[in-house]
C-alpha cells in the first residue's frame, strides 16, 4: 500500500508547492506559478483518490488506519506523534477537500489572472489545503489542532489578501481574533480530554469514552463540559452564533477565497470536529441538546439576514452559515452522517454558487451589488445554467444534492427525542427562507432589466479555466445527493451505510426501530419539504419578478425589521460596545499608559539611571592607567589566594599578629 | 698528590681534554684561513698567501699575532657592557657547541681510564646543539646594537631576523633524521645509520633524506651568517656589518666563532647525513683500513718531493721536514693494527668535516651574494615548506614500514 | 649539602638575580638579557629536575625565538632608556608593598601547602622524551592541535597587525 | 635530593618579581618581559610539581604554556610596533586614552 503507508505525502504536496511558489514564485510567470499549484494539489488529490483506493482493501479489523511517524512532542505521559489517521469521515472529509480544492485551484488560476500577487495568492492557497489535510488527517486532538490553527492563518492572510485595503485587512483581523475566542474553548477543552483520558490520541481515547456512563440531560458532567468546550471552538471555525460575525466579513477576500475556505472546507471544520468526537457528544446529551438548539437558531438567524442583503457574496456568505447551522442541527440530533452528507453535498453547491458569483462578478468587472445587475441570464449563459443548478439544490428541489441531504437532516430532527418537533418547524422555515434568499439572488441577478449602464460595465463570459469547475460542481451537486437517496428513491443509503462504522461506535446513530419509523416518515417529509421551497420559489418569483417594485414597498412598510435585518440585528455594534470599547479602554488607559508606561518604562529607566549614576561615580577608578590596573590585578589575586590558601595561611597570619 | 688525582680523575681528565680539543680548534680554524683564502685565490686564479712561510703557511700566525697586538679602541657612545659581551658570548656559545660532537666511536684507555672522543655525551645531543646555536644570534645581535652606529645596527637586525627564520627550516630538516633514528643523542644517530654495515655508503641517512640535507646544509649555511648568505657583513652596503666597530682582538672573537661554527655544521652534517664516523665502505673490506695510512704516507712523501724543489732555504728545511713526519705517521698506523682500528673512525670524520668545509670555501668562490627580501622569501617560502614535507614524509614511510 | 642543592641554590641564585636586574635596569635591552640569564638558569634547573626535553626547549623556543624577537623589536624601534613618569599614584604607594605581600602569600601558601608534595617519593630520574612525547601526542593531542591553531591565528594576527595600511 | 617547595618558593619569588617589574616600569616592552618572567615561573612550578608527583603532565603542560607565550609574543610585538608608530612612544603612562 504505497500511499497508505507514507499518508503524509498527501499534505507534503500542498506544503511543497506552497514553499516553492512562495519562495521562488516572485519570479515566475503566472503559468509556471499556477502549474506548481494546481499540479501539486492535483497530486494530492490522485494521491488521496490511490489512498481511498487502498483504504477500500483494508479488512475491517484494520479500521480505522492510523499511522504513527514521528513522537513530535513527549512530556511526561503526554505524547503527541505525528500520527495521520484514516476511516470512512476521513475518506469523506479527504476527498471533499482534495477534490473540491483542486477544482478551486483551477479556478483561481482563472480568476486571479488579472490580480497582484498572484504567487502569493497560490501559496496561501496550497498552504490552506496542506493545513487542512492535516486537520482531517489527524490521529490525535493536538495535531489536529495544528491544522485548525494552520487553517486559522491562512483564511486571515487570504481574507487580507488586499491588505491595502482597510476593509480587508480588518475582516482578516476580526476573523483571527474571532477564531481565536473558539480556539480558547477547544483548547480548554483538549486539556481537559487529556485530563480525563490521559491520551489525545482518537483510537485509545474513544475505545476508553465507550464503556462511560452517558451524563443524564442537564448534567454538567465532564464529557458535557469537554464537548461544549470543543462546541465552542466549533462555533468559532464554523461561524455559529454568537461567532459567526466574521463570516460574512470574510467576503472582503477573493471569490475563490471565499468558495474554498468560506464555504466548502475551512468553515466545515467545526462540524468535522464534532463528528469526529461523537463519541463524546453521544455521552453528552445536554451538549448535543445545545448543539442542536444553536445549529438551529444560526441556520434561521442567518437565513432571515439573508433575506436582505443586496451584496451577492454576502447573501451566500449568510447561506453558509445557515447551511453550517444545519449541519450543526443534524449532529446535535446525532445524525452525524446526515450532517457529514450535508456537508459534502453543500460542499459542492456551495462552492459552486461562490464560484459562479465570482464569475458574476468577474463578468460585471468586480461589481457584487445584485440592485446593480439584473438580465444577466443571456449573456452569461454557462455560469447562469450552472448557478441555477446550485440553486436548485440548495434550495432542495429534486432529484439535486440539497434535497437529500437537507431531507435526511430534517427527518432526524424531527425524529430526535428532546423538542424534535420544534426543531423541525424551524429547520422547515429555515429551508422556505433559503429558498427564496436563492431565488431572489437568482432572478435578482439575471433576470429583470438591466440595472448598470452598457457603456462602463461590458459584460462577458469567463475563460474556460473558470467554467470547466463551475460545471464539474454543478454536475457533482446534481448528482451528488443520489449517495444517500432514502428508501422511497429506491436505493439504499449508501452513505449512511458506509459511515456506520465509524459512527456506529459512538452507540448507534440510527437505531433498528427509528429506522423502520424514519422510511415511515421519508415520504411525507419529503413532500413537505419539496412545497416549501417551491413556496419560497414562487414568494421570490412574485416578488421580483412580477412586481418588482414590491420589495421596496414592503422595506417601506415595515421599517423597522427591515433596517433591523439589514443591519444584520445590529449584532456588530452590540459586540463593539459590549466587548471591544472596554477592551480598548483598559488596554490604552490602564495596561499601557499607567502599566507600561509608568511602571515597566519607569523600573527600566529607573534602573538604567541608576547604573549611569553608578557608573559616573566608579569610572574615575579606570585611568587608563596600565600601572594602575596591575595593581588593581594584583589585589584581587591577594584576595583570590587568601581564600583559597586560608587554611594553610592561617598559622602565618596568627604568628604575624602575635 | 695522587689520590687526588684518583679521587678527581674525571674531573682532571675532563679538563685535559677541553684544553686539547681548545687548542686544536683554535689551530684548525687558523688553517682554515689560510685554507679558505688559498682555495678561493685559485679559484679566481691568484696566488693567495704565499709570502709568510712556504705555501704561506705561516700566515696564520702572523694574523694572529697581529690581532693580538692592534690597538683596540672603544667607539664613544657604545654600550660598554653590551659592546664587550657580545663578542665573548659569540666565541663561547661556538666553542660550547664544539664540546658537544663525539668525535670517535670506542673509548680510548689511558691510565686505565675510558676516555672517549668529546666532552660531553647528552643523550639530548642534537637539542642542545640547537639550543647553543639559537643562543648564538645575541652574539651578532647585542654587537650590532652596543655597537650605537647604524651599519652594524643594521647589521644585527638583518642577522637576528635572518638567524631567527632560518633555525627553523635547520631544525625541521634534521626531523626526519631524528625520527629515523629514534633519538637525540648523536651517537645514536650515527649507530643508527651503521644498522647494516654490509651496505656501508648506501646506509647513510643522506639517501633517504636528501631533502631534508639541502634543506639542512643550506639553512646552517644562513645560520653561520657564510656566503652566499653573508648579508650581516655584506661589505658592499654595510662595510663590515655588525662588528664593523670592532678591532683587533674582539673582531678575531668573532672572527674565530664564525669559524668554529662551521667547523661544528660541517661535523653536524656528517654526523646527521653522513654516517659520522662510519667508513663508507662495506664493513667486510677490511683491505680499506689501510686506506688512511695509504693517504698519509702518498701525502707525506708528495710534500717531502715538494719541499725539496721549494725555492727557500727554510721550505726546503721545513716541508721535508712535515712530510717526514706524516710519512712515519702512516707507517706506524701500519704496524699498530689496533691502533690503525682505533683511528678509523676519527679519519673518516675528520675527512667528512674537511669535506663540507671545503664546500664552503666552494660556495664562496662561486656564489653572489643574496638580495635581502630574496634572502627572507628563499627561507620562509621554499626551505620552510620542503622541510615541513620531509617530515611529513618521512613519518608517512616510517608509518607504511610499520616501524 | 650535597652537590644537587649547591647548584640548585647557584641557579636559583643567578635566576633571582636577574629577574631583580630586570627589574632594575633602566635599558630595555639590559632587562631583556637579564631575563634571558633567568631563563637559561631556569633552564638549568629543569635540567636539574631532569626535565631535559623541557629545558631544551626553553632555551630554543624562550632564548632562542622569543627573547630574539624581543631585541630584535628593541633594536628596530630603537627604544632608549625608559623614562620616568609617575602618573600612576595607585602604583606609586601602594604598588611595593602589595607585590611584597603577593610574593609571600604566594610563598607562604605554596611552601605550607607542600607537604602532601612531600608525602610522595620524589625519582630523580630523567623523563624520557619519548614519554613526553606519547603523552603529548597521545592524551593531550586535542590541546596540542588547538595550541597548533593559535599559533597559526597569531601569525595572522601579527601580520595584519604590523603592516602598514596602504593609503 | 631537592625537596619539591624550593622549587615552588623560587617560583613564587619569581613570580612576585615578574608582578614587581610589571608595576614599577614604564616601557611596554619590559612589561611585556615582565610577564613572560612570571609564565617562566609558572613554568618552573608545572616542573616541580610533574617531577613531584613523577607525573609529565606538567611538562606537557609548560610545553603548553611556552607555546601560548611564543603566540603571545608575536602578537604582543606587532601591536607594541603599532604603538610605537602611533603614538612616538613605549611608556605605558603615555598610552591612557582608554579612561572618562
Amino acid at each position: 500500500m504505497p500511499i497508505l503507508d507514507n499518508l503524509w505525502i498527501i499534505p507534503l504536496l500542498p506544503l511543497l508547492g506552497s514553499a516553492i511558489n512562495g519562495l521562488f514564485g516572485g519570479k515566475w510567470p503566472n503559468n509556471i506559478v499556477n502549474s506548481v499549484a494546481v499540479g501539486s494539489t492535483g497530486l494530492s488529490f490522485a494521491c488521496a483518490l490511490e489512498a481511498v483506493r487502498e483504504f477500500s482493501q483494508l479488512p475491517p479489523d484494520q479500521i480505522p488506519f492510523v499511522k504513527q511517524f514521528f513522537t513530535w512532542i513527549a512530556a511526561g505521559t503526554f505524547r503527541a506523534g505525528f500520527d495521520l489517521q484514516v476511516d470512512q469521515l476521513t475518506v469523506v472529509m479527504l476527498l471533499v477537500v482534495t477534490g473540491v480544492g483542486w477544482l478551486i485551484h483551477i479556478y483561481a488560476t482563472g480568476y486571479m489572472a488579472h490580480e497582484g500577487g498572484y504567487y502569493r495568492f497560490f501559496s496561501y492557497l496550497n498552504l490552506f489545503m496542506f493545513f487542512m489535510l492535516l486537520l482531517v488527517l489527524a490521529a490525535n486532538y493536538v495535531l489536529l489542532f495544528v491544522g485548525w490553527e494552520g487553517v486559522g492563518l491562512c483564511s486571515y492572510l487570504l481574507v487580507g489578501f488586499y491588505f491595502l485595503r482597510k476593509s480587508a485587512a480588518d475582516a482578516g483581523k476580526k476573523a483571527f481574533i474571532v477564531n481565536r475566542i473558539g480556539d480558547f474553548g477547544f483548547m480548554l477543552g483538549m486539556f481537559l480530554l487529556f485530563k480525563t483520558f490521559g491520551t489525545l490520541d482518537f483510537v485509545p481515547m474513544f475505545a476508553k469514552a465507550v464503556p462511560m456512563p452517558a451524563d443524564a440531560m442537564g448534567q454538567m458532567g465532564t464529557l458535557t463540559v469537554a464537548c461544549l468546550l470543543l462546541f465552542v471552538g466549533a462555533t468559532g471555525k464554523s461561524a455559529q452564533l454568537p461567532l459567526y460575525v466574521w463570516l460574512p466579513d470574510a467576503m472582503e477576500g477573493p471569490t475563490p477565497v471565499s468558495a474554498l475556505i468560506h464555504a466548502a472546507t475551512m468553515v466545515t471544520a467545526g462540524v468535522y470536529v464534532v463528528a469526529r468526537s461523537h463519541v463524546l457528544f453521544m455521552r453528552a446529551p445536554s451538549a448535543m441538546l445545545v448543539v442542536a438548539i444553536i445549529g438551529c437558531a444560526t441556520a434561521l438567524f442567518a437565513a432571515t439576514i439573508g433575506l436582505v442583503q443586496t451584496d451577492i457574496k454576502k447573501v451566500l456568505a449568510y447561506s453558509t452559515v445557515s447551511q453550517l447551522g444545519y449541519m450543526f442541527l443534524a449532529c446535535g440530533v446525532g445524525a452525524f452522517s446526515a450532517g457529514i452528507f450535508h456537508l459534502m453535498t453543500h460542499a459542492f453547491f456551495k462552492a459552486l454558487l461562490f464560484l459562479a458569483a465570482g464569475s458574476v462578478i468577474h463578468a460585471m468587472g468586480g461589481e457584487q451589488d445584485m440592485l446593480k445587475m439584473g438580465g444577466l441570464s443571456k449573456k452569461i449563459k454557462w455560469t447562469y445554467i450552472t448557478m441555477l443548478t446550485a440553486t436548485l439544490a440548495i434550495a432542495g428541489f429534486p432529484p439535486l444534492a440539497g434535497f437529500f441531504s437537507k431531507d435526511a437532516i430534517l427527518l432526524n430532527a424531527f425524529q430526535s427525542e428532546n423538542g424534535g418537533h420544534f426543531l423541525y418547524a424551524v429547520g422547515l422555515f429555515t429551508a422556505l427562507l433559503t429558498s427564496f434568499y436563492m431565488f431572489r439572488l437568482i432572478f435578482l441577478t439575471f433576470f429583470g432589466k438591466q440595472r448598470y449602464d452598457e457603456h462602463h460595465v461590458h459584460v462577458h463570459e469567463s475563460p474556460k479555466s473558470m467554467l470547466v469547475p463551475l460545471m464539474i460542481l454543478a454536475v457533482l451537486s446534481l448528482v451528488g445527493g443520489w449517495l444517500a437517496a432514502p428508501a422511497f428513491w429506491g436505493a439504499p443509503d449508501y452513505f449512511a451505510k458506509f459511515l456506520e462504522p465509524v459512527f456506529a461506535q459512538g452507540g448507534g446513530a440510527e437505531s433498528a426501530a427509528a429506522e423502520a419509523a424514519a422510511h415511515a416518515l421519508e415520504m411525507p417529509l419529503a413532500i413537505v419539504a419539496v412545497i416549501t421551497a417551491t413556496l419560497g420559489l414562487g414568494i421570490a418569483y412574485w416578488l421580483y419578478i412580477s412586481k418588482p417594485a414590491k420589495p421596496a414597498e414592503l422595506a417601506k412598510s415595515m421599517k423597522g425589521a427591515y433596517t433591523t435585518l439589514f443591519h444584520k440585528y445590529y449584532v456588530d455594534e452590540l459586540y463593539a460596545a459590549v466587548v471591544v470599547k472596554p477592551l480598548l479602554w483598559l488596554s490604552t488607559k490602564v495596561l499601557w499608559q499607567t502599566v507600561d508606561v509608568r511602571m515597566i518604562d519607569g523600573a527600566v529607566n529607573g534602573v538604567a539611571y541608576g547604573a549611569t549614576e553608578v557608573g559616573d561615580n566608579v569610572r574615575h577608578a579606570q585611568s587608563g592607567n596600565t600601572r594602575s590596573y596591575a595593581v588593581w590585578v594584583v589585589i584581587g589575586a591577594l584576595v583570590v589566594i587568601a581564600i583559597v590558601f586560608w587554611p594553610y595561611l592561617k598559622p602565618a597570619a596568627v604568628g604575624m599578629v602575635r | 698528590m695522587s689520590d687526588f688525582l684518583a679521587q678527581h680523575a674525571e674531573i682532571i681528565i675532563t679538563l685535559i681534554k677541553v684544553l686539547l680539543l681548545l687548542f686544536i680548534v683554535l689551530t684548525v680554524n687558523a688553517y682554515l684561513t689560510w685554507f679558505e683564502r688559498k682555495v678561493v685565490a685559485h679559484m679566481q686564479s691568484r696566488w693567495g698567501p704565499h709570502r709568510v712561510g712556504p705555501h704561506g703557511l705561516l700566515q696564520p700566525l702572523a694574523d694572529g699575532a697581529k690581532f693580538l697586538l692592534k690597538e683596540d679602541p672603544t667607539p664613544s657612545g657604545v654600550d660598554k657592557f653590551t659592546y664587550f659581551l657580545a663578542p665573548l658570548m659569540a666565541l663561547a656559545l661556538a666553542l660550547t657547541s664544539i664540546a658537544i660532537l663525539p668525535f670517535g666511536p670506542d673509548p680510548i684507555r689511558i691510565f686505565g681510564h675510558d676516555i672517549f672522543l668529546g666532552i660531553v655525551d647528552l643523550n639530548i645531543g642534537i637539542l642542545a646543539l640547537f639550543a647553543i646555536t639559537a643562543l648564538s644570534v645575541y652574539g651578532v645581535a647585542l654587537a650590532g646594537w652596543s655597537s650605537n652606529s647604524k651599519y652594524p645596527l643594521l647589521g644585527g637586525l638583518r642577522s637576528s631576523a635572518q638567524m631567527v627564520s632560518y633555525e627553523l627550516s635547520l631544525t625541521m630538516s634534521v626531523v626526519g633524521v631524528l625520527l629515523m633514528a629514534g633519538s637525540f643523542s648523536l651517537r645514536d644517530i650515527i649507530n643508527a645509520q651503521a644498522a647494516h654495515p654490509e651496505r656501508g655508503i648506501l646506509g647513510w641517512n643522506v639517501f633517504p633524506q636528501i631533502l631534508g640535507f639541502l634543506c639542512f646544509f643550506t639553512s646552517a649555511v644562513a645560520e653561520t651568517d657564510r656566503a652566499p648568505f653573508d648579508l650581516p657583513e655584506a661589505e658592499s652596503e654595510l662595510v663590515a656589518g655588525f662588528h664593523t666597530e670592532y678591532a683587533s682582538f674582539k673582531f678575531a672573537m668573532f672572527f674565530i666563532a664564525e669559524y668554529t661554527s662551521m667547523i661544528t655544521v660541517s661535523a653536524l652534517c656528517s654526523i646527521l647525513f653522513f654516517g659520522g664516523w662510519l667508513s663508507p665502505f662495506p664493513a667486510a673490506w677490511t683491505f680499506a683500513h689501510y686506506l688512511p695510512s695509504a693517504i698519509l704516507i702518498a701525502s707525506g712523501l708528495w710534500v717531502m718531493w715538494d719541499g725539496f724543489r721549494y725555492e727557500t732555504i727554510f721550505g726546503r728545511i721545513l716541508l721535508p721536514g712535515v712530510g717526514a713526519v706524516i710519512t712515519v705517521i702512516g707507517v706506524v698506523l701500519i704496524l699498530l693494527p689496533s691502533v690503525n682500528e682505533f683511528i678509523q673512525g676519527p679519519f673518516w670524520l675528520l675527512g667528512k668535516i674537511s669535506f663540507f668545509l671545503f664546500v664552503y670555501v666552494w660556495a664562496r668562490g662561486t656564489l653572489p651574494r643574496f638580495r635581502y627580501d630574496q634572502l627572507m622569501s628563499f627561507g620562509w617560502k621554499l626551505l620552510l615548506p620542503v622541510s615541513l614535507a620531509n617530515v611529513v614524509i618521512t613519518a608517512f614511510v616510517i608509518l607504511l614500514r610499520g616501524h | 649539602m650535597n652537590a644537587p642543592l649547591v647548584v640548585f641554590f647557584f641557579l636559583a641564585a643567578i635566576a633571582i638575580l636577574g629577574a631583580i636586574s630586570l627589574i632594575l635596569q633602566r635599558h630595555p635591552i639590559h632587562s631583556a638579557l637579564s631575563l634571558i640569564v633567568v631563563m637559561v638558569a631556569l633552564a638549568g634547573l629543569y635540567l636539574l629536575m631532569g626535565a631535559e626535553f623541557v629545558a631544551a626547549v626553553q632555551i630554543i623556543v624562550y632564548g632562542g625565538a622569543i627573547m630574539v624577537l624581543f631585541i630584535f623589536v628593541i633594536m628596530l624601534l630603537n627604544a632608549g632608556v625608559e623614562e620616568r613618569t609617575n602618573m600612576s599614584k595607585m602604583a606609586g604607594w601602594a604598588g611595593l608593598p602589595l607585590a611584597i605581600a603577593l610574593m609571600g602569600f604566594l610563598a607562604a601558601a605554596v611552601a605550607r601547602s607542600t607537604d602532601r608534595v612531600q608525602a610522595v617519593a620524589q625519582s630523580g630520574a630523567t623523563a624520557p622524551t619519548k614519554v613526553v612525547a606519547g603523552l603529548l601526542f597521545q592524551e593531550f593531542v586535542y590541546p596540542f592541535e588547538l595550541t597548533s591553531f593559535l599559533i597559526l591565528v597569531a601569525i595572522i594576527g601579527a601580520i595584519v597587525l604590523a603592516q602598514r595600511e596602504k593609503q | 635530593m631537592i625537596p619539591a617547595h624550593y622549587y615552588l618558593v623560587l617560583s613564587a619569588i619569581l613570580f612576585g618579581l615578574g608582578v614587581v617589574a610589571f608595576i614599577f616600569r614604564r616601557n611596554i616592552i619590559t612589561i611585556f618581559m615582565s610577564i613572560e618572567l612570571m609564565l617562566n615561573a609558572v613554568n618552573l612550578a608545572f616542573v616541580a610539581f610533574s617531577q613531584a608527583w613523577n607525573r609529565l603532565d606538567g611538562q606537557v603542560f609548560v610545553l603548553f604554556v611556552i607555546v601560548v607565550a611564543a603566540a603571545e609574543a608575536a602578537v604582543g610585538l606587532g601591536i607594541i610596533i603599532l604603538i610605537q608608530r602611533n603614538r612616538q612612544s613605549l611608556n605605558v603612562e603615555r598610552v591612557d586614552l582608554l579612561k572618562l
